[in-house]
């Protein structure tokens, strides 16, 4: 059963992250975008981490997605205007990163013989990682509010017209 | 800790300071924090401290951080005017600060959890200051091209974080490298650690992942292109060399592949650079050299590498401000960043001459700069590792190298004068310069100053 | 909920390689900054989804709490990215990546 | 006296110090004086020294002068025999032509430079022949080298004159250059330079040792570049180009006996050597033989005489490789004698005609110049080799010898007096006989003044007298020459082993032939010059082969110039224009200009389209991985 | 302490002569290195004679890293502390026309004599690797800024040309620093024993090294391409100093480091260096035969000239490193002497192209003869300068080698076909349109030449004046291997 969905949770996400690339359309590929996050958070059910998958669905297509939206449509993008990269520099993306891929894939096979714990369901649940969150890392949360505050600041600064 | 704390808030004062209108007295108050931020550091010297398992303190963390915070403070007296004259001063000053946050992070994390932090919060800042001159496309081309290898780079960074994690089931370093030592997984150790090595190689520009750099140092402020080739060069090497020291002396044979990173890097540097007509850009391929100079340090895993790399980067960053500091100068007078904007300059500012030239050797690697020493350290630590190869061909590279800067000390002293009227340079410039040049020479000479610390 | 015996660790890694590897085709195939951006906000989905398999694996909550700060950072990231896209946009009025070519050499 | 001895070189070097130094701030008369003066007190301390020599050797040591761990080198004389009869002929020719020189270069602008340049040719012969190591005799040996390089080149203006002292210097210097190889052979086999040292060290070896041969060759190459013997003589006939005493001191009297002093010096080396001493005989006597064919046919009247040195220089080389060392250093005494003779004279004829010197305008001067025609029969005589004119006992002295040691030498030799005394005798007719041919109107032919006639008339007395001090037992002479020199040869004819000289009867029948065949050929002179009145054809008329090649000196100098000097010009400059500038610098540039190309193609490369960078890193990776991984 | 003096003095005018004022500038150049001069004088005279460094001063520098800084004086490094002592002021002398920027121009000198002391007293490995680097530094300036009009390019080539040679030679150092005993050290004998205590494969492999380095810098044919340029577009003062003093830093490199730190390296190599050097003395002979320029003429001979010191150094014995060394005090003060000349000359008439040139001797009479005893200390006649270092060398060589021994002899002819045919074009024959109003040689040149004339004599007449000293030191070295 589990095998079962997570062949098709993972064709899912591979076919509609194929689809964001592909199609010729921004706002499309940002539907795609986040059917392929739909799909991976299926995934993160898979792997029994409840409080991920929806964090992610939150974050990435609630929040991230709509930026791009909103930078899509602020930008007028949403036409099929991009012009297309000649045939070769195409063939030349693909095969490079077909090649990354199967030297990726080939490099990391084998990895089953890897020792793995006894599995628990605690793991990815939201007190756990709560624990986790604010006592082993309480140190990177902190520092990581300084990162959006840098990038909040960058983001305002680099946005809002100067006025001269 | 206390560095981070102090940076932290001098940031966000800074924030504060365009709302308050407080901007006039920002500049100093800066200053003095990191003054401060300095002391606190240095006190920490020989008192190791390990912060919530994240970050740890230690000698290495604290020489860094000192070095980088020295850095930033000439950076910044060198950068005032120019923001200064900007809109968003405080903005700018606020981005630097948090930078510098992230930069001390990547000297002193104990965990790739902040390692990963660290990069992201120094880079997602410089990104925007690449950018930052908004009218300018330069400006806003190299912000771009940046974010958008930079971020690429993050994913596989973020890969080889993974990866590691996979096998070893640890960020923190200590684990890592306990885990790695036993483990027998093989396969996706080496991926990971070559993962990493691709993501820290990106940030401190080794071939074949230095395109970004001439490009962005190019098109970024002169003085955004001067904390990218001083802080934060010398805070990616030393995280690069903080986690594969830790972390991977016993792991994967990674160093055959760094090795020839390091000859690309050499000799694509230093040959790119020959034929530059804009010194902007020069420095630029010089400062990919340079990396190529300094991960030599790393290939030779050894007792003596933190030295070098510290003791490297430190002079190489104090050189290339004042490079920096007087192409921004001779760019505003003269509108152009061309070494042919320094024909001349002997006769009209001599000093200024003097200091480019001090500059020039110390890069070039000519005795009695600093930049000679950091050279010779370097090779003595390649060599004592039996690098003799590397080494060799590091002086073929060099000896490139001085082509191209005696290339600027030819148009100082020798090409014709276009125009007479000396440049006017303000007392902080003055200062800086007068700073890194008796320091350029000064390490050079006693080298012990700095060196018995690591 | 499941048996994660079931599933080999090894289709996680493949699957994430390969959605890693589709963003970076991404990357490469497209000229369009925005479908680039994506591509790249697909890899680091990848990553974390490695990262979620490698944590319940290892019956360890850090690689999921990690997966935490690769969201902040993503999030952070695009921002600044898509910030940098509009600040471009105003001055070339164009979001082809191939426009940007005056800095070379 | 010998203290004082050491002082012989000094007073010239010291008169050429004064003069040199305060030049034309000295008058002519005091710089002539003091030229003159010097000499005379050195001639002075070299007759005391010539009557208190005593057969053993003195040595004055002065000071050191180069040492380097066991190797050392000083300013040491030596006193014998040998160097006594040598500085009696140096500083009493050298005295005479001084005093000629006063009369003959009085109008010459540069009067005080010349008697400097005299005074620093006798210090450095001085030493020469002092010398008590083969290193101190190489100093006199290259200094009057300089100072005969200084005299033929006295009239700078002229480049022909420049390129005959540059030509002698250098090939003084190839002869320089295995002589100095030879000197340092000797260090290297006997850890000295030192006569004394060397000597008696020597007579441990075997006859025909492989190493004394080497240094007897190599320090014979030196005796053939200053002593002018085949292949380099060519120098010697265009240092005529020099004033005429100067011809006659440096090249006839006393620098081109060097070679001669030298080989004689190392008597004992060479008599260990066989081969060496027959290399010596061969090329003195095929040298005496070619320069007197050379000097049938030519018209400059220092020329001929130039040739006539070359020659006998070669008859001097002749008896030292025969083993007849006194007879070849009795052959230097008159040679000095009649060749100075011969130089003044002709000098004087060249004073007398105003500076012409080519004979075809020449002729009947005999009545005109009657002091210098008698001294120049004189020692025409003697250099014919006419009983009893010295040079006749000299010479005949070394054919005997050559004789008994291989007959071909000894025929050659014959044939070369009988040349010998064919040219002088054209000259001398072609000069003081017949009518004068040159213009009268413009040259009015003149005795010179006593100042240089008497020194003529002293040589001449010399060259008539000076044989009989080596007058052979054969005809009931002592030979004393040769007993004042024995303590120096001594060892040597020993090692030779002589066969003790043929019976004293064949001896006087050589003489006698000898003599026969110079009177054939001066009868035949007579015959062509006198009864028939020939003159040498003019310039540029048509010769038959044989005079043509022996007028155009077998075309030696074109020869050296087409196979040493173009080739040499042309090795320079392709040298210069493809090895190094091409090819080694072509290198060098090279790899500056690969770095430019290179960093052109790298520029190229990097073409500011991002994507190119992001497909350049992917491929980075994929590489890095697929070389780890796989 | 006195060496430090030295060195301290030297810099401090150095220094100093930044900022008096400009037209006291040739003076006070001048008057601080004759203090110099005298110092060293001072030294000299009272120098004991004896194998052993004296006024040795020992500091650490670098102490992590062992490096000190050591300097002292032996009987090699006096001499050529004496050449450069003496020959600075002499150059400083003879500026004749007021340079622009005289003050730079005075101070580089002076910084240059004060590196290249620094070179020659070194007993700190890396200490003489700083001052051997140094030195290039006031040069290259002073040929940038007051050279001929391909100075860009040429000095340029010339940089980085010598300094491709001394990085690899730094490499060689760091190797044989790293096989110190542990402590690793930089100082000298320390370096001695580490070198010596290599296998033979590898103090040949280090010898190439240093080789590059010394080899360059002398030149050494086939290395020397930079140098016929550089003299050639280098101001008459860096000619002199180039070829008058620094060229000395390679022959006094391959003396005091090389040889000692890797005789079986040597050995090794020894045949073939030596027919290089050979080759390089009838090479750069013939070369000289048909130059036009004199400077460039004279370039050449120096090459060839040098060659025969590499060579007689090379055959490593005792009459080859003693003739090296007096050979090269004299060549420092020939080539000084007529470089002079060549600016004396082309100040008169503006051109160095000898074919133009002739008849001299007849308006200038002493310069003439001037030259003419500089030109024949060049030619090594006996009583002159350059006999006993030639006859020395020649010997040395011919000791290890009789054929090149006889072909090394070869440079007394082809030098005294070229510098014959040089003197002959300039000085003799008629005056040509540009001689025609030459002038004799005035005081300030008198001054500059009549010392170097003394010294080609005395050295000439009296060289165990200068062999007596270095001789221990010699012999050390020697028997130390």
């Amino acid at each position: 059963m589990t095998v079962y969905l997570f062949i098709v949770l993972g064709v899912l996400a591979v076919l509609s992250a194929l689809m964001v690339v592909f199609t010729k359309n921004p706002i499309h590929s940002i539907l795609y975008l986040v059917l392929t996050f739909f799909a991976i958070a299926g995934e993160y059910v898979l792997l029994n981490a409840q409080f991920l998958a929806i964090v992610n669905i939150i974050v990435y297509a609630g929040a991230i997605m709509v930026l791009f939206l909103f930078v899509v449509m602020l930008l007028n993008l949403n036409k099929e205007t991009e012009p297309h990269k000649s045939m070769l520099r195409k063939l030349i993306a693909v095969v490079a990163a077909g090649l990354l891929m199967v030297v990726l894939v080939g490099s990391l096979k084998g990895a089953s013989n890897m020792s793995i714990q006894p599995f628990s369901h605690n793991t990815g649940l939201i007190e756990n990682l709560g624990t986790v969150l604010f006592n082993d890392f309480l140190l990177p949360f902190e520092v990581s509010a300084i990162l959006f505050l840098a990038a909040m600041v960058g983001a305002v600064m680099l946005g809002k017209k100067d006025i001269k | 800790m206390n560095t981070l704390l102090i940076l932290s808030a001098l940031g966000v004062i800074a924030l504060f300071a365009e709302i308050f209108r407080f901007r006039k007295g920002l500049f100093p108050l800066i200053l003095l924090g990191l003054a401060a931020a300095f002391i606190f550091t240095a006190n920490q010297y020989n008192h190791p401290h390990v912060f919530f398992g994240m970050m740890n303190f230690d000698n290495y963390a604290v020489i860094f951080s000192c070095s980088i915070l020295v850095i930033a403070f000439l950076w910044f007296m060198m950068a005032k005017n120019y923001f200064l004259q900007e809109t968003s001063v405080t903005d700018h000053f606020s981005l630097i600060l948090f930078s510098l946050v992230g930069a001390v992070v990547m000297v002193s994390f104990s965990n790739l959890t902040m390692l990963f932090l660290g990069i992201e919060i120094l880079s997602v800042s410089v990104y925007v200051l690449a950018a930052s001159d908004k009218s300018n496309v330069m400006s806003n081309e190299s912000g771009f091209k940046y974010f958008l290898m930079g971020s690429f780079a993050t994913g596989f960074l973020l890969f080889g974080i993974t990866l590691i994690y996979g096998v070893t089931g640890s960020f923190d370093l200590a684990t890592i490298h306990t885990q790695l030592t036993t483990t027998n997984e093989k396969g996706l150790v080496l991926a990971g650690i070559l993962l990493l090595l691709v993501g820290l190689s990106f940030k401190s520009s080794l071939a074949p992942f230095h395109f970004w750099a001439p490009d962005v140092y190019e098109g970024a402020p002169t003085t955004v292109t001067t904390y990218m080739a001083t802080v934060v060069k010398t805070a990616a090497f030393a995280a690069f060399f903080r986690l594969f020291s830790t972390c991977f002396t016993a792991a994967g044979n990674w160093s055959d592949i760094l090795w020839w990173m390091v000859v690309l890097t050499l000799f694509i540097g230093n040959v790119s650079a020959v034929r530059q007509k804009s010194l902007k850009r020069l420095l630029a391929y010089s400062s990919v050299a340079h990396a190529g100079y300094i991960a030599i340090a790393i290939v030779s895993m050894s007792a003596t590498s933190a030295s070098a790399i510290f003791y490297y980067t430190l002079t190489y960053s104090i050189s290339s401000i004042t490079a920096f500091t007087i192409l921004f100068i001779v760019s505003r007078y003269k509108g152009s960043k061309d070494i042919s904007a320094f024909e001349g300059m002997s006769k009209a500012n001599p000093l200024l001459a003097f200091a480019m030239t001090v500059a020039m050797l110390s890069l070039a690697g000519i005795p009695p700069t600093a930049g000679f020493f950091a050279k010779y350290y370097v090779f003595l630590t390649a060599i004592n590792h039996g690098n003799t190869l590397l080494v060799l061909l590091a002086v073929i590279a060099a000896l490139i190298g001085i082509y191209y800067y005696f290339r600027v000390i030819i148009a100082m002293y020798f090409k014709p004068e276009q125009q007479l009227v000396p440049i006017q340079v303000g007392p902080l410039h003055r200062t800086v310069l007068i700073i890194t040049t008796v320091l350029t020479l000064l390490l050079g000479l006693f080298p012990n100053l700095v060196l018995g610390w690591i | 909920m499941t048996d994660l015996k079931a599933i080999p660790l090894d289709w996680y890694i493949l699957l994430s390689s390969i959605l890693f590897c589709i963003g970076i085709m991404g990357v490469l195939f497209r000229r369009n900054a925005i479908i680039i951006f994506m591509s790249i906000e697909l890899m680091l989905n990848a990553v974390n989804l490695l990262l979620v398999a490698f944590s319940a694996y290892h019956n360890d909550a850090a690689g999921q709490v990690f997966v935490f700060f690769t969201m902040a950072v993503a999030a952070a990231e695009i921002a600044v990215g898509l910030a940098i896209l509009i600040v471009v946009y105003r001055n070339t009025k164009s979001t082809d990546i191939d426009v940007l070519n005056r800095l070379k050499g | 006296m010998n203290q004082y001895a050491a002082l012989i070189p000094f007073f010239p070097l010291a008169g050429f110090v004064i003069i040199g130094l305060m030049n034309t701030k000295l008058p002519k008369n005091v710089a002539a004086i003091l030229a003159c003066g010097m000499l005379l007190i050195s001639f002075c301390l070299s007759l005391g020294v010539f009557m208190n020599i005593s057969g053993q050797s003195n040595e004055v040591q002065l000071a050191p002068w180069i040492s380097v761990g066991s190797f050392s080198a000083s300013f040491t004389f030596l006193l014998d025999p040998l160097s006594s009869i040598f500085l009696m002929i140096i500083t009493g020719v050298g005295f005479l032509i001084h005093v000629y020189s006063v009369g003959y270069m009085h109008d010459d602008e540069k009067h005080n430079i010349f008697f400097a340049y005299l005074n620093l040719f006798v210090f450095f012969m001085l030493i020469l022949v002092l010398a008590s190591s083969y290193l101190l005799m190489f100093v006199g040996w290259e200094g009057v080298g300089l100072c005969s390089y200084l005299l033929i080149g006295f009239w700078f203006k002229n480049k022909s004159y420049n390129d005959a002292a540059k030509k002698a210097f250098v090939m003084n210097r190839i002869g320089d250059l295995g002589f100095l190889l030879g000197i340092i052979l000797l260090f290297i086999t006997f850890g000295s330079s030192d006569y004394h040292i060397i000597f008696p060290k020597a007579q441990g070896f075997m006859s025909g040792d492989g190493m004394i041969t080497a240094i007897t060759l190599l320090l014979f190459v030196g005796a053939i570049g200053k002593s002018a013997q085949i292949p380099l003589y060519t120098w010697l006939p265009d240092a005529m180009a020099g004033p005429t005493p100067v011809s006659a001191l440096i090249h006839a009297a006393t620098m081109v006996t060097a070679g001669i002093y030298m080989v004689a010096r190392s008597g004992i080396l060479y008599a260990l050597a066989p081969v060496s001493m027959f290399v010596v005989a061969l090329i003195g006597v095929v040298t005496a033989v070619f320069a007197a064919s050379i000097a049938l046919t030519q018209n400059d009247i220092k020329k001929v005489l130039a040739y006539s040195t070359v020659s006998q220089l070669g008859y001097m080389f002749l008896g030292l490789g025969v083993g007849a060392f006194s007879a070849s250093v009795f052959h230097v005494m008159t040679h000095a004698f009649f060749k100075a003779l011969l130089f003044l004279g002709a000098g004087s004829v060249i004073h007398g005609l105003a500076g012409e010197q080519d004979i075809r305008n020449m002729g009947g001067l005999r009545k005109k110049l009657p002091i210098t025609f008698l001294t120049f029969l004189v020692a025409t005589f003697a250099i014919a080799g006419i009983p009893p004119f010295s040079g006749f006992f000299s010479k005949d002295e070394i054919l005997a010898h050559a004789f008994t040691s291989n007959k071909l030498f000894w025929v050659l030799g014959v044939i070369g007096s009988m040349m010998t005394a064919f040219y002088m005798f054209r000259l001398l007719f072609l000069t003081f006989y017949g009518t004068y041919r040159g213009n009268e109107h413009k040259v009015h032919a003149h005795e010179s003044p006593k100042v240089m006639t008497i020194p003529l008339i002293i040589l001449a007395i010399l060259s008539t007298i000076g044989g009989f001090v080596g007058v052979p037992e054969s005809l009931g002479g002592s030979s004393q020459i040769s007993h004042f020199l024995d303590p120096v040869f001594k060892p040597a004819q020993d090692k030779m082993m002589l066969l003790e000289g043929s019976s004293s009867v064949s001896e006087v029948a050589l003489m006698g032939i000898t003599v026969a065949v110079v009177l054939a050929s001066i009868l035949l002179a007579w015959y062509l010059y006198i009864s028939r009145k020939r003159v040498p054809a003019a310039e540029g008329a048509r010769l038959p082969a044989l005079q043509n090649l022996s007028y155009h000196k077998y075309y030696i100098d074109e020869i050296y110039t087409a196979l040493i000097t173009k080739p040499l010009d042309k090795l320079s400059e392709f040298f210069k224009n493809i090895v190094d500038n091409k090819l080694i610098d072509g290198i060098v540039n090279l790899s500056g200009k690969a770095t430019e190309a290179v960093s052109d193609l790298m520029r190229f490369v990097q073409t500011g389209n991002v994507d190119f960078y992001l497909l350049a890193m992917v491929i980075g990776i994929a590489c890095i991985l697929f070389f780890k991984l796989m | 302490m006195e060496t430090i003096a030295l060195l301290l003095i030297l810099f401090a005018f150095a220094v100093m002569g930044l900022f008096v004022p400009i037209r006291y500038g040739n003076r006070f150049a001048f008057i601080s290195s004759l203090i110099v001069f005298a110092y060293s004088l001072y030294l000299f005279l009272t120098f004991p004679i004896s194998a052993e460094y004296q006024y040795v001063a020992d500091y650490s520098w670098v102490q992590s890293l062992g490096i000190h800084f050591k300097v002292g004086i032996d009987g090699i490094s006096i001499l050529l502390v004496m050449l450069t002592t003496f020959l600075t002021p002499l150059i400083i002398f003879s500026v004749r026309k007021s340079e622009p920027r005289p003050r730079a121009f005075y101070s580089l000198i002076l910084f240059m004599e004060m590196a290249l002391i620094g070179v020659f007293v070194s007993m700190d490995g890396f200490l003489f690797y700083i001052f051997w680097e140094i030195a290039l530094i006031p040069i290259y300036f002073i040929c940038l800024l007051w050279g001929g009009k391909d100075r860009v390019k040429i000095t340029l080539k010339f940089f980085i040309y010598t300094i491709a040679g001394s990085l690899f030679m730094l490499v060689a150092l760091i190797y044989l620093y790293l096989h110190t005993p542990a402590q690793h050290s930089f100082d000298i004998s320390a370096l001695y024993a580490a070198g010596k205590s290599l296998d033979p494969h590898a103090q040949s492999i280090l010898f190439w090294f240093f080789f590059l380095a010394f080899g360059i810098k002398m030149p050494v044919f086939p290395l020397h391409t930079w140098q016929p340029d550089t003299y050639t577009d280098a101001p008459t003062q860096g000619t002199m100093m180039l070829s008058g003093i620094m060229l000395k830093m390679g022959i006094y490199g391959l003396i005091r480091w090389m040889i000692p730190m890797l005789p079986q390296g040597l050995a090794q190599n020894a045949e073939c260096m030596l027919w290089l050097a050979v080759a390089g003395i009838i090479y750069a002979g013939i070369i000289a035969f048909t130059q036009k320029d004199m400077k460039r003429l004279f370039a050449y001979s120096s090459i060839a000239h040098v060659g025969l010191i590499a060579a007689g150094i090379f055959a490593f014995n005792g009459q080859g490193l003693q003739g090296g060394i007096i050979q090269m005090l004299s060549h420092g003060i020939n080539v000084v002497g007529l470089f002079f000349i060549i600016d004396i000359i082309q100040s008169r008439t503006g051109t160095r192209n000898i074919p133009s040139l002739g008849g001299i001797r007849l308006k200038a009479p002493y310069l003439a003869t001037v030259f003419a005893i500089i030109m024949l200390g060049a030619i090594a006649l006996p009583l002159t300068d350059g006999f006993p270092g030639e006859f020395l060398l020649i010997s040395g060589v011919f000791k290890f080698n009789n054929i090149a021994g006889a072909v090394a002899g070869f440079t007394i002819i082809i030098g005294a076909v070229y510098m014959l045919r040089t003197y002959q074009n300039s000085m003799l024959g008629e005056t040509s349109v540009e001689t025609d109003n030459f002038t004799d040689l005035t005081m300030t040149e008198k001054t500059v030449l009549i010392p170097i004339v003394i010294m080609v004599i005395l050295i000439g007449v009296w060289p165990n004046l200068f062999l007596k000293v270095s001789e221990p030191a010699i012999m050390k070295l020697l028997s130390g291997i």
